[in-house]
């Protein structure tokens, strides 16, 4: 388990993002065909597919792997996910740009800047049945971790868990934003697809970082 | 899923091609983005731009409001998806003709981020773009939270109006006025009666009994505000002018263009059995019906149901709405 | 039955009140018969009245195609019947500005019935009335007994040209001839994914097994000439052109009109991406397309489905194709 | 058994045309749905409907009735049976006029000229896999037993065993007229339906006519 991630192998990060999207396509269309329109898993797939073919088989750093999957998302996917997910991983990109390694303070800023990122376009926050119930409570126990002075590998297991956590809780919400929002009530009891794919995505970070 | 494609992740991609090669002439692609379609014509110089966008699925919605008194461009998305903020910027720049772009859309969360970057994109260049998010439906949210509710078949008429203004030579600001004054005015509620299937699915994302329909469906099938057992056209009809008529409210005196449309499977003569009630309603209401649109106007792929719109209309309105205009959507001689 | 009526026995009925109260100023009824559309400005003094006829459940035909530069009025049956002769001449009655009938109309046992009836009690008013019947279906008898072929969607082409000819002034044995031309360059065929349910009988009256479609199904849901797996938008493209290309024949050359068609409840997206690749085999083979109307024109309740039309024009047929006209099924400004 | 009928009673023979139709509604439009459009019954029992309506509770003669049924039918019904069923009781509405009882040869002359008719409307013959099939035979047959000097009812039960096996016999033709007529092949196997509705009026005929 290394402290750090060197930017260099940015590749297999991109592809463990890739095949995570891939892996929970039919799912994710699923849970948001309960209270939406049911094309997030289509969304997503159609979005990291794109990054697949344009990534190739070349290698690349994990600065411009983030960023070329934010800019994919961000111009090609569209939907409510083209936008924040472009956000985020841009966002994560400027971040990373010009370090040669990450460490735990830099995933850190990194988490931070994507959630504020995603605060500005959205206005969204914890409550409101949506991806930010995922990220908020994964980047604060993160930030925690590492203020206790826990290693990249232990901080990313924190947050993968508040990171499940966010997710589970979007089940007994209400939705207040986004397509969901219209049905009050009747939103309760399912989970919210941005926040499922959202913990994915940490998930699939925090398994490939620490490895 | 008894549907006529090919690859059922490129229907979109495949239903342009098509829709470029039938109707050469009035609308073309653009180099810069295979997404947008523009009226053959655009830009032209000193008009104001109109543009729309959404997802795909809605037939003839959106791409079949391109073409003359209508949009000048439209930025075409996934089915029942926002199109991206790129698309959105060249459809903008393919309708700008220097007098600015009005951006007459429906409020969804994806359009309305998607528009929002774009927005940024264009001022970047230079190009003012001006936005008018239409909110009619009246079951998507309470009377005082118009901006949670979503936008539908009201659209139509929007683009209707905004195009005729634009052509007209309104300003920006003019056209924007009007478009939005078209959409306050203007209130609607859907009925659903089968769900439908998004072809890269493959199943319906949701269901509804047979038997029982669903009052204020969306056009994604975000389900309703109530579910009841199938009633008869007459009730059906009653029920939609009993949700709309107050919300306004639209009253006695008042002259309105009334617009229903089907959602896809459901026959056309079924829309003029419940639009004639509908009318009996409204003329019971003492409100004039100045002009009536049924038909399938703005769909939901395969879904069964109808959609009841209204719009209040004044003198402006009427000569907007009655000014002859083309499209593979909408077409009407000067009357 | 997910579906919007009222008493399924009264379902014509309902839908022509709506019609009626819908389309004030462009359509009317007659006292004498309340299955009868006319045009409003019909009779024409002078001008060829053009009538057609058919069973109703078939939006916009017929009475979508009563209108401006088409057709002065229509005689409407029972869903999927043909009118009764009291209807046709009805409708002759209210046509009949002085000049002669053109009965365009297409080739079943009871409109061919119900016409000859007709005829015969317009001649003992004196009004002269020619006929045209329609046989455009490919799949419904073989090439040598076109006496046997039914008449789909290349009727609206027929009513097009006819409707155009008589506005520009054309005696009864012009329009009858160049619409008699019309049908006689129109090839068409049919594919049906799902069967359709007649109001009435509350159930479909016959089966397509899921995963599989009919190839030369009828508007009535008449059994087509063979039935295969479902097979995909370009395969079904490649088909229909295969059975209706060497028919008439098309060749090398020739310009046509296409008109793609849904039966219903496929969606409008589908049938672009079908027309893309018959629009590609067709430049293939070197024919040149004039027009194509691709959309929901002559449709069978809510069936799934997409029928292919194409016409072979020459000068004449094209300035008439391309004329000005204005209906609830098809309307289209100068070019 | 009588071997006449009286022109005046009219009305029982109308409301026994009116039942068969009524209750074979449903089994005439899924016949017609084998290899036509389905709606047979529905266009049959539509007019049928009418004529009650019209009827009301008066009485009426017998060839006032059959006119009200032809002219109903004629007039209002339309698809092929409008002016088939139109010409067929109309026909026989115009031999019956005058005379104050229907006997065995009389009956003859409304079936005769009821044939004719149709052969004329519809150009269609024996093995066209139409209701010719069951009106021809029936009325030979009708036409031997009274040649033979069978009286009424007797002549009657010959023509409703006539058009009983005429109507079977449309079960193994390929249909050359009308909708059906499209199908070669495929049109064997089943009935006609009008062949079956004119089986049906046949045998009312019959019955109320002997009883
Ligand atoms: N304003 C917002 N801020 C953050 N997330 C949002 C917002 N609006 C919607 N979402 C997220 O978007 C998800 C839906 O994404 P998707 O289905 O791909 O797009 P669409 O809603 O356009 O179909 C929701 O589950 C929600 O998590
Ligand atoms: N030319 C004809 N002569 C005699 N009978 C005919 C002819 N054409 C059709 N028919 C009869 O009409 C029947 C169909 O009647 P119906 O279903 O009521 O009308 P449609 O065919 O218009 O739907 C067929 O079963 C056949 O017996
Ligand atoms: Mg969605
Ligand atoms: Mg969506
Ligand atoms: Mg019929
Ligand atoms: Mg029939």
């Amino acid at each position: 388990m290394a402290a750090t991630y060197p930017n260099a192998q940015g590749r297999p990060v991109v592809l463990a993002l890739i095949e995570t999207i891939e892996k929970n396509k039919a799912y994710l269309s699923e849970i948001d065909g309960k209270i939406g329109d049911g094309d997030h898993g289509i969304n997503m797939a159609k979005g990291f597919g794109l990054v697949k073919d344009r990534l190739g088989d070349k290698e690349i750093p994990l600065s411009e792997g983030l960023g070329l999957i934010g800019k994919t998302l961000m111009t090609e996917i569209g939907g409510s996910m083209g936008p924040i997910y472009g956000t985020f991983f841009i966002q994560m990109s400027l971040k990373a740009k010009g370090k040669p390694e990450t460490d735990a303070p830099i995933f850190g800023e990194m988490l931070q800047a994507a959630r504020s990122g995603l605060e500005d376009l959205g206005g969204a926050t914890v409550g409101d049945k949506t991806i930010m119930d995922t990220l908020i409570p994964a980047q604060e126990a993160y930030q925690a971790a590492v203020e206790k002075g826990a290693p990249l590998p232990t901080a990313l297991k924190q947050m993968a868990e508040a990171a499940e956590q966010g997710k589970e809780s979007t089940r007994d919400l209400v939705a207040k934003i986004g397509r969901a929002s219209r049905l009050g009530e009747r939103s309760r009891g399912v989970l919210d697809a941005g926040a499922t794919s959202g913990a994915l995505i940490l998930q699939a970070f925090a398994d490939v970082l620490s490895a | 899923m008894q549907r006529i494609v090919n690859d059922p992740n490129r229907v979109v991609e495949d239903m342009l091609q098509g829709f470029f090669k039938a109707h050469r002439g009035l609308v073309e692609p653009v180099e810069a983005n295979p997404r947008v379609v523009k009226y053959a014509k655009a830009p032209i110089a000193g008009k104001v731009g109109v543009v729309t966008g959404g997802g795909s699925g809605h037939k003839p919605a959106f791409v079949g409001y391109v073409g003359r008194n209508l949009c000048d461009a439209v930025a075409v998305g996934e089915v029942f998806s926002s199109p991206s903020a790129q698309v959105f910027f060249d459809a903008f720049k393919a309708a700008d003709g220097g007098a600015g772009i009005a951006c007459l859309y429906g409020n969804y969360a994806g359009d309305n981020m998607n528009v929002k970057m774009a927005k940024q994109l264009a001022a970047l260049e230079g190009i003012e773009v001006k936005t008018v998010v239409a909110n009619d439906d009246v079951a998507s949210a309470p009377r005082d939270e118009p901006q949670k509710r979503r936008g539908v078949a009201g659209e139509v008429l929007m683009w209707k109006v905004g195009g005729a203004k634009a052509a007209l030579g309104g300003s920006l600001d003019e056209v924007i006025a009007v478009a939005q004054k078209a959409i306050n005015q203007t209130r609607s509620i859907g009925v659903g009666l089968t769900p439908c299937t998004i072809p890269a699915a493959g199943k319906p994302n949701f269901s509804i009994e047979p038997g029982t329909m669903e009052v204020g469906i969306g056009h994604h099938g975000e389900p309703g505000v109530l579910v009841s057992k199938l009633k008869t056209a007459d009730e059906i009809a009653q029920l939609a002018m009993d949700h709309i008529l107050p919300d306004l409210p639209f009253a006695a005196g008042d002259e309105v263009v009334a617009l229903v449309s089907g959602l896809g499977a459901t026959p056309v003569m079924e829309l003029y059995i419940a639009f004639s009630k509908a009318y009996d309603l409204l003329k019971a209401a003492g409100i004039h019906v100045h002009r009536s649109y049924v038909g399938n106007y703005f769909t939901s792929l395969e879904m069964m149901g109808i959609t009841f719109t209204l719009m209040k209309v004044d003198d402006e309105l009427k000569r907007l709405i009655d000014l002859e205009a083309e499209s593979t959507g909408l077409s009407q001689l000067a009357p």
